[in-house]
């Protein structure tokens, strides 16, 4: 009696068993049409047609002929490949007299980037190492009033700058370009490192300073070797930032000293007759083509170094 | 009748497999802690029961239910994290009652749970503060909160005690024994600190690069431990080991060890020891009596290196054979660095393993 | 016990930290002499009736009457306000709604990333070209649409005084949105885990899960973020400039270029200046507060 | 010696003028340094003056003249250039004299005028009247007139690029025409703002209203962009300066044959004298200022000023150059100069902050339709009344 | 002799002061361990000591000198943190190295004095790696390396230990132990780990809100706590406290607790008890006998609430005079949850404190 009872509960168990063996195993089938997949996927596709439109439309007008484009569609690819806008946007457009398209505010651009790239991060990635690891009194303050002229429009500080440049003697010059430049990437490199330095661990300071490292030893064999990723934006943004400057460019220097963007905007505005979108956009891709290479190259690390050095307030 | 069963859950990140094949029966109401150190594989164990990972393959059934392809929410679980997790913007007794809200529970029952979990677990007074209001215990009181309110059956713990300090992790670890005992539900706890898992667990299982060394209660995984690896890895300080023969004379066993030789006639082999065989002799620290053998028994002469007064008991490092090797006393008794000692090995309860495969003989 | 000895005494306070206060200088000079000298200075010269050359003639506030007067300033300030609090919200939605996909542990993440933030890298004077002339009635988007059979179908933004400032938007957009997605996917990435975790497990729904836990939890990164785009906002000027110039009419002028043309093209710096200390004033009252108790209070290191 | 020059003289009728004055001055040993900047007066005039108050000055520099550069001689930051014109008796040979008044403060020659230009002009192409079917019109009312016929061919009337200065421009031409020279120096010289508020002016502001409608759908930034609706007969005419002129001619046209012009347009045949000069900074070095005054007495060459003005489709500042190659347009504008028929413009009668009030609210108005005539008049006079 | 004084030390940072007037001598070749909760200014004490605060008022004398202001690098010390701090970058060797070659030490004296170094701790086989590839307790080795080429007499250690996990915790406790045995040199090590302050220290000073409570050996410390706050903090689990009345009757002294009267006769009071005085008695876990008593000794009877099996002993908890309390007790015996005890206290090494004062009778 009892076995039997024992044993129908066996069976029912057993039951049971096979009934959960034959259920769900491994992991949920998927297909790759979920509804998961359909909306993010589809989202991101949509986007980044969006995002890629004007690019497209860039490429595909720089390679017409102006024929072309007065007749067709904008995103109608070229039925006649031609690379003459490309010439002529680097080499043969004219602003006045001077015909030799964006080549020469291509060299500029290069003469004033590299400079002014390297000295303001210099510059702002040891301050922003001051404030981290060395703070002096009053140091908190001259820092917020940095972070808030951050928000200044540039427009209001224009005049003031004349002047502090004249006086100075640099007005006109590439030093005095530079010096605009390194003021003006102050604010947000100082908060970027400033804000890294700060998240790197206190010991290793500590520790430094134990070993009998100054300032300078601590920043130069300690902080820098550390620090690439934060260096990276810090590049991507000056580079960027520097290479796209426009009024800076026009009201700091002198036509000899004309970065490309200067030159672009005298291209795209000078026009001849008829407006030659073909060479615009190609001048267009030209002028960008610098930081967006830099951009795409250490685009990964951009994302690190951003998530080190801005996301903390 | 059990509670949680892993039928062969393997997972694999992409080319890794963390766990294969694993087999796991937990019964009704049983406290089992998942043991082993970090990366071992006992996050991801527990993550596939709750639901939180998609197995590669294999079945999970709880309560007879195959949950393999359920939402964790439909699993019938309740979990506590390491980090807390609990919602930082919400007051105590948001944090509590947030997931009831979502699943629509009527608001008279919510308080309900609410008022009962707090009654629980003495937090009462701090239901209308936030988080960060909190201190750590009181935080992983609420986390714990949190699952207690879904008034389910399973309690899964991930390293539940890890950020908190000394002092309050023994406390926090009373609490949860005690909950235990009043709820009488199915935990599995994971930890990598072996005194949590000898004090709470009903049974233990140490596990290692994800495979599960051995599965018993805790006082057999002290006392008899399957292998080498498990027999190391808990105690603390660890077994002392010595690697040695099996030598027999006059009717007696011995393992020698460089010059010395063990009397493990005591010892209760399942298989006999072949002499010549080569094992591993373990000791544990207080299975050593100091100065305490009678003058016919055997004894080995040793001097004190390094003394660790620990308050309750004192830890005294030796060396012997040629190994280094801790003793643990109770009480006052003092042996400052330098002292002579005459140790005798309790071998009724040591253990000896084959040293080629590690297991226990 | 003890003598005098050169470690007993309190080395001079300025002294102190030497290298860190010369490593500064730069800092203490653009702070003072270029922010606050600059700022002062302005502010002073708003008040005076300065043409051409800057000169301390004070004239009491006309200069801000005859701000205050001009339409052209109303739309302006009309139209940074439509703009900012378009873009703020468009930025910020679209930008973490980005972010909250590329968090779903997609395939080929970088490619799309890549792809939302080369605009960013991009300068305004190419953005507003490029958009200006999608959104040409003539060639663009428009013209498209008709050609495929909408002839009715009027897209032109750039050349219709009430929406014009929609068509700068959607460029501004375009530019700065993948940089705000940057931004969000930081944030979201530096949420502990355990957190989705523990809201799986009470079964909350996902868009639950965003909305009332993580993004109150991401309230740091918002807020840079927020500045970060509410600064942007006040600068804007070449996007317009490259885009519409302000028109059609002066229906798509913004403060920042009232600035300028006034104090270049009309050579009244007086009237320039008074434009510059209302915008000043504008971030003063968003900026300070957020920079006094983010950086200014003491607040603990890191 | 290298000079640097700036201007913003980029369109193709421009470029091509510029060459000249640089061949012209290359000629005398000296080099022309070119500093053009793009995108009209506007945006080039700051980038001069901050240059010239932030000390880093440049050799000469195109400004309209007028008060543009009032205040920078004030400072002192620009070249006397009193010696030279004596030697070359500027007095005499530039006409009309109100373009050397310009150029003078207190007594003193500050600079070289190149050309006299002229904005009262209506440009028409022959081609698009032909195809709407009408006959093309002699003067503004005619021109109203045709519109419909225009608009139903598919021909946008007028063009009208988007810039401020064109509106404002517009406006102004079409008050001489409309309101006559007196009503037009009583508002802008002697800044009367009665006048200005009154039924004359209300007359032009109607005119204005028609124009507005007519422009409709231009949707071109430059000036040269809307000269080129009319070039290619999309557009009936448009209302611009002679400058246009250079235009027609580097797209091959010819005056009376594809395009016809009408001064005052064709109602009023009175011409302003607004123009560009040369102004040259004061500076140190020794060679420069030798070479700065080559280039004074090189812009007012005889054969200078023809190839110039030939190119720019400007009149020469003298009068006794010989035009013989000038077209008929050219011609036309030269009757006029002759018979005296000329006021002063209004860059030489307002000061740039006036001006740029007046584009703004003209840009305004020409931008948006639901601006009423009487608005605009209302706030036109108060920057009349402001004006100094 | 003394080879670190702080007089009168005082740190503020703003309006916050961590320390206030805190004296403190610590002798040549002495181990003085700083114990303390967290945030009671543990760190900033031994940061002034290193100089790397800078301090608010008072002064560090370090071998008879006073280097108030000095730099840290000419004070004479080595420090080791919590999070290791090696230098990422560099190999362990050039970690090791780096402090002596921007102190210009000649190549030559380097090189003998990492070997050295390497040697004592068994690194050498690690010089040539990153610190990534080093486990914590390598890492933290090198760290101790680093302040041992700098060959001082003063060891400064901030919690080294509390990022590894428990065992390597205690096989490094052992190893500074013995480091400190063969080096002889003074070292001041901050903890919140009582185990490691009572194993390593030859005295620990107590903090709490930046005040020491107790200095002293650590059996006197743990025997004889000086106040409440000491007895509570040192010993896991904590000292059982009864809140009570003296009462003296029939020549024997009573504590009594609720129903409960506790004969405290054989306590060694320094100030005699007074009939009536609020107390607070306490007893460790370990001073407690369970069913061991004579049926004549006094006894209490009680019921296990929780069973907590630690494989060398065993916690019970149980409820006594209307309190919760902990007796651990030895080896294998076992009681399970509801287990009736008779429980006697030894009173002899029992501790009574003022309930008003908290300083110990
Ligand atoms: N998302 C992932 N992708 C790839 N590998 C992973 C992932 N998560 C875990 N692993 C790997 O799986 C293994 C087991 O990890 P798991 O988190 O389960 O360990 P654990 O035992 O919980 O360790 P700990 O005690 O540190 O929490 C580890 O080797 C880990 O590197
Ligand atoms: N830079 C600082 N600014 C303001 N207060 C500080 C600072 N550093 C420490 N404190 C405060 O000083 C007190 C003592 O800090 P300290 O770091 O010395 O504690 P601790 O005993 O080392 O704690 P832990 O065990 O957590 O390391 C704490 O309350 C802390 O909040
Ligand atoms: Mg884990
Ligand atoms: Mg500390």
């Amino acid at each position: 009696m009892d076995n039997l009872a024992s044993k129908s509960a066996l069976k029912r168990h057993e039951a049971e068993d096979t009934r959960i063996k034959a259920g769900p195993r491994g992991s949920k089938p998927r297909s790759a049409l979920s509804r998961r997949n359909i909306i993010v996927y589809g989202t991101l596709i949509l986007v980044a047609v969006y995002y890629l439109l004007p690019l497209y439309v860039m490429i595909v007008t720089s390679l017409k002929g102006m024929p072309e484009i007065r007749v067709g569609n904008i995103f109608a690819p070229p039925l006649e490949i031609t690379f003459e806008p490309w010439v002529k946007a680097w080499a043969e457009a004219c602003t006045g007299l001077n015909c030799d398209g964006l080549s020469r505010g291509f060299w500029n651009s290069v003469r004033i980037t590299v400079p002014s790239v390297l000295i303001s991060i210099a510059v702002a990635s040891v301050n922003g190492y001051a404030l981290a690891n060395w703070r002096f009194k009053g140091a908190d303050l001259f820092f917020t009033i940095l972070i808030i002229g951050a928000f200044i429009p540039y427009q209001v500080m224009i005049y003031p700058i004349v002047i502090v440049l004249r006086e100075m003697g640099v007005y006109g010059t590439l030093t005095g370009l530079v010096i605009v430049h390194t003021i003006f990437g102050m604010p947000i490199l100082t908060l970027l490192f400033r804000n890294y330095f700060a998240g790197l661990p206190e010991e290793l300071f500590k520790a430094a300073r134990v070993d009998g490292a100054g300032f300078w030893t601590i920043y130069l064999k300690i902080m820098l070797p550390m620090s690439l990723p934060i260096f990276v934006v810090a590049m991507i943004l000056q580079v960027t930032g520097i290479w796209n400057d426009f009024l800076f460019g026009v009201v700091f220097t002198r036509p000899e000293y004309y970065p490309m963007t200067v030159q672009l905007n005298n291209i795209v505005n000078s026009v001849q007759g008829v407006k030659e979108y073909n060479v615009n956009m190609a001048a267009t891709i030209l002028t960008g083509l610098v930081p967006l290479t830099v951009y795409f190259v250490s685009g990964r690390l951009f994302v690190r170094g951003i998530a080190a050095g801005a996301v903390k307030g | 009748m059990t509670s949680v069963s892993v039928r062969d859950l393997s997972l694999s990140f992409g080319a890794v497999t963390v766990l294969d094949k694993l087999n796991l029966d937990i019964d009704h109401g049983e406290f089992l802690v998942l043991l082993g150190s970090s990366g071992c594989g006992k996050s991801t164990l527990l993550n596939c029961i709750a639901g939180l990972l998609d197995v590669t393959d294999g079945q999970i059934i709880i309560h007879d239910r195959n949950v393999t392809w359920e939402e964790p929410k439909d699993r019938g679980i309740g979990m506590v994290f390491q980090s807390y997790a609990l919602y930082p913007q919400m007051s105590v007794e948001k944090n509590l009652s947030f997931g009831l809200q979502v699943a629509r529970v009527p608001q008279a029952e919510i308080d309900k749970r609410v008022k009962r979990a707090a009654e629980i677990l003495q937090i009462q007074p701090l239901l209308k503060r936030k988080p960060s209001e909190l201190s750590g215990g009181q935080r992983q009181r609420v986390a714990i909160g949190r699952a207690l309110v879904r008034d389910v059956d399973v309690f899964l713990f991930d390293e539940p005690l890890s950020n908190l300090d000394a002092k309050l992790r023994s406390e926090l670890r009373v609490e949860i024994k005690r909950l235990h005992q009043s709820l009488k539900n199915t935990m599995i706890y994971v930890t990598h600190d072996q005194i949590e898992a000898l004090t709470l667990a009903d049974r233990i299982a140490v596990m290692k690069s994800g495979v599960i060394q051995q599965l018993a209660d805790p006082m057999t995984i002290y006392n008899a431990p399957e292998n080498l690896f498990v027999a190391g890895f808990i105690g603390s300080p660890s077994m002392n080991f010595f690697r040695g023969e099996v030598e027999a004379k006059e009717g007696r066993s011995f393992v020698r060890v460089d010059g010395t030789a063990f009397d493990v006639t005591a010892y209760p082999a399942s298989v006999p020891l072949k002499p010549g065989q080569k094992v591993v002799l373990g000791v544990r620290p207080e299975h050593v009596k100091v100065d305490e053998a009678r003058t016919d028994e055997p004894a080995h002469q040793a001097t004190v290196d390094i003394e660790e007064p620990m308050g309750a008991d004192n830890l005294l490092w030796l060396t012997l054979a040629g190994q280094p090797m801790s003793v643990r006393i109770a009480g006052k008794r003092r042996y400052p660095p330098g002292s002579s000692v005459r140790l005798s090995f309790d071998m009724g309860v040591a253990s000896i393993f084959d040293a080629a495969s590690e297991n226990r003989l | 016990m003890t003598g005098l000895t050169r470690g007993s005494v309190r080395p001079n306070q300025w002294l102190r930290n030497l290298n860190a206060k010369i490593a500064s200088i730069p800092m203490i000079l653009t702070a003072l002499v270029i922010f606050v000298g600059g700022t002062a200075w302005t502010v002073v010269y708003s008040f005076t009736n300065s043409k051409l050359l800057p000169r301390l003639k004070f004239v009491g506030l006309d200069q801000y009457e005859r701000l205050w007067e001009a339409p052209r300033w109303i739309i302006s300030i009309q139209n940074l306000a439509v703009f900012g609090f378009f873009s703020l919200i468009f930025s910020l939605v679209i930008g973490f709604v980005l972010a909250a996909l590329m968090d779903q542990k997609i395939r080929f993440e970088n490619t799309f990333r890549t792809i939302m933030l080369y605009p960013f890298a991009l300068s305004f004077i190419v953005t507003g070209l490029v958009w200006q002339w999608l959104l040409n009635p003539q060639y663009g988007i428009q013209s498209i649409v008709r050609s495929l059979g909408w002839e009715s179908f009027s897209f032109d933004p750039l050349y219709d005084s009430d929406i014009v400032i929609y068509g700068i938007l959607i460029a501004a957009l375009w530019q700065g949105t993948g940089l705000v997605m940057c931004l969000m996917l930081a944030g979201l990435r530096g949420i502990d885990e355990d957190i989705w975790k523990a809201a799986r497990v009470d079964g909350i729904p996902m868009w639950k899960t965003y909305v009332l836990i993580i993004i109150p939890m991401m309230r740091g990164v918002i807020i840079t973020t927020l500045v970060i785009i509410a600064s942007g906002i006040v600068k804007v000027y070449d996007l317009v400039v490259a885009q519409t110039s302000g028109g059609p009419g002066i229906a798509s002028e913004v403060p920042a270029k009232y600035v300028y043309d006034y104090m270049f093209l009309a050579q009244n710096l007086g009237q320039g200046f008074a434009a510059s200390t209302m915008m000043l004033l504008t971030v003063a009252i968003i900026i300070v507060p957020w920079a006094y108790l983010e950086f200014g209070g003491g607040r603990k290191r890191g | 010696t290298d000079l640097e020059v700036t201007h913003w003289w980029t369109s193709g009728g421009e470029a091509a003028a510029v060459a000249e004055l640089a061949k012209a001055f290359d000629a005398t040993g000296n080099k022309w340094v070119d500093g053009a900047i793009a995108g009209s007066g506007g945006t080039a005039r700051p980038i001069m003056i901050s240059r010239i108050t932030g000390g880093d000055p440049m050799g000469a520099t195109q400004f309209n003249h007028g008060r543009q550069a009032e205040e920078l001689v004030e400072a002192g930051l620009m070249r006397d250039l009193s010696e030279v014109a004596e030697r070359e008796k500027w007095r005499e040979i530039v006409k009309p004299s109100s373009l050397l008044d310009s150029c003078t403060i207190e007594g003193k020659i500050y600079c070289a005028p190149v050309n006299i230009h002229s904005w009262q002009w209506l440009w028409l192409s022959n081609a698009a009247f032909k195809q709407a079917g009408v006959e093309v019109p002699k003067n503004w009312d005619e021109f109203v007139a045709a519109a419909p016929a225009l608009e139903k061919a598919g021909i946008i009337p007028l063009a009208l690029g988007g810039q401020p200065w064109q509106a404002s421009g517009a406006f102004d031409v079409l008050m001489v025409a409309i309101a006559g020279k007196d009503v037009f120096e009583q508002v802008f010289a002697k800044k009367d703002a009665e006048v200005a508020a009154g039924p004359e002016i209300a007359k032009v502001f109607k005119a204005a209203d028609d124009a507005r409608r007519l422009s409709k759908g231009s949707n071109v930034q430059d000036w040269n962009q809307a000269t080129n609706l009319v070039i290619t007969g999309k557009a009936g005419g448009q209302i611009m300066g002679d400058w246009a002129q250079g235009e027609f001619q580097v797209a091959g046209q010819k005056a009376g044959e594809d395009y016809t012009c009408l001064p005052g347009l064709g109602v009023n045949e009175v011409i302003s004298t607004g123009g560009d000069a040369f102004y040259f900074p004061l500076i140190e070095d020794e060679e420069k200022s030798k070479a700065q005054e080559v280039l004074a007495s090189t812009l007012l060459k005889p054969e200078t000023q023809v190839a110039f003005n030939l190119k720019k489709g400007s009149l020469p500042v003298r009068g006794d150059v010989d035009l013989a190659a000038a077209n008929d347009c050219m011609k036309k504008g030269l009757d006029i100069l002759a018979k005296g028929n000329v006021i002063q413009g209004t860059d030489q009668l307002l000061s740039p902050d006036s001006q740029k009030q007046k584009e703004d609210l003209f840009s305004e108005f020409f931008a948006n339709p639901s601006m009423t005539p009487e608005d605009a008049q209302k706030r036109f006079a108060e920057i009349i009344a402001d004006a100094d």
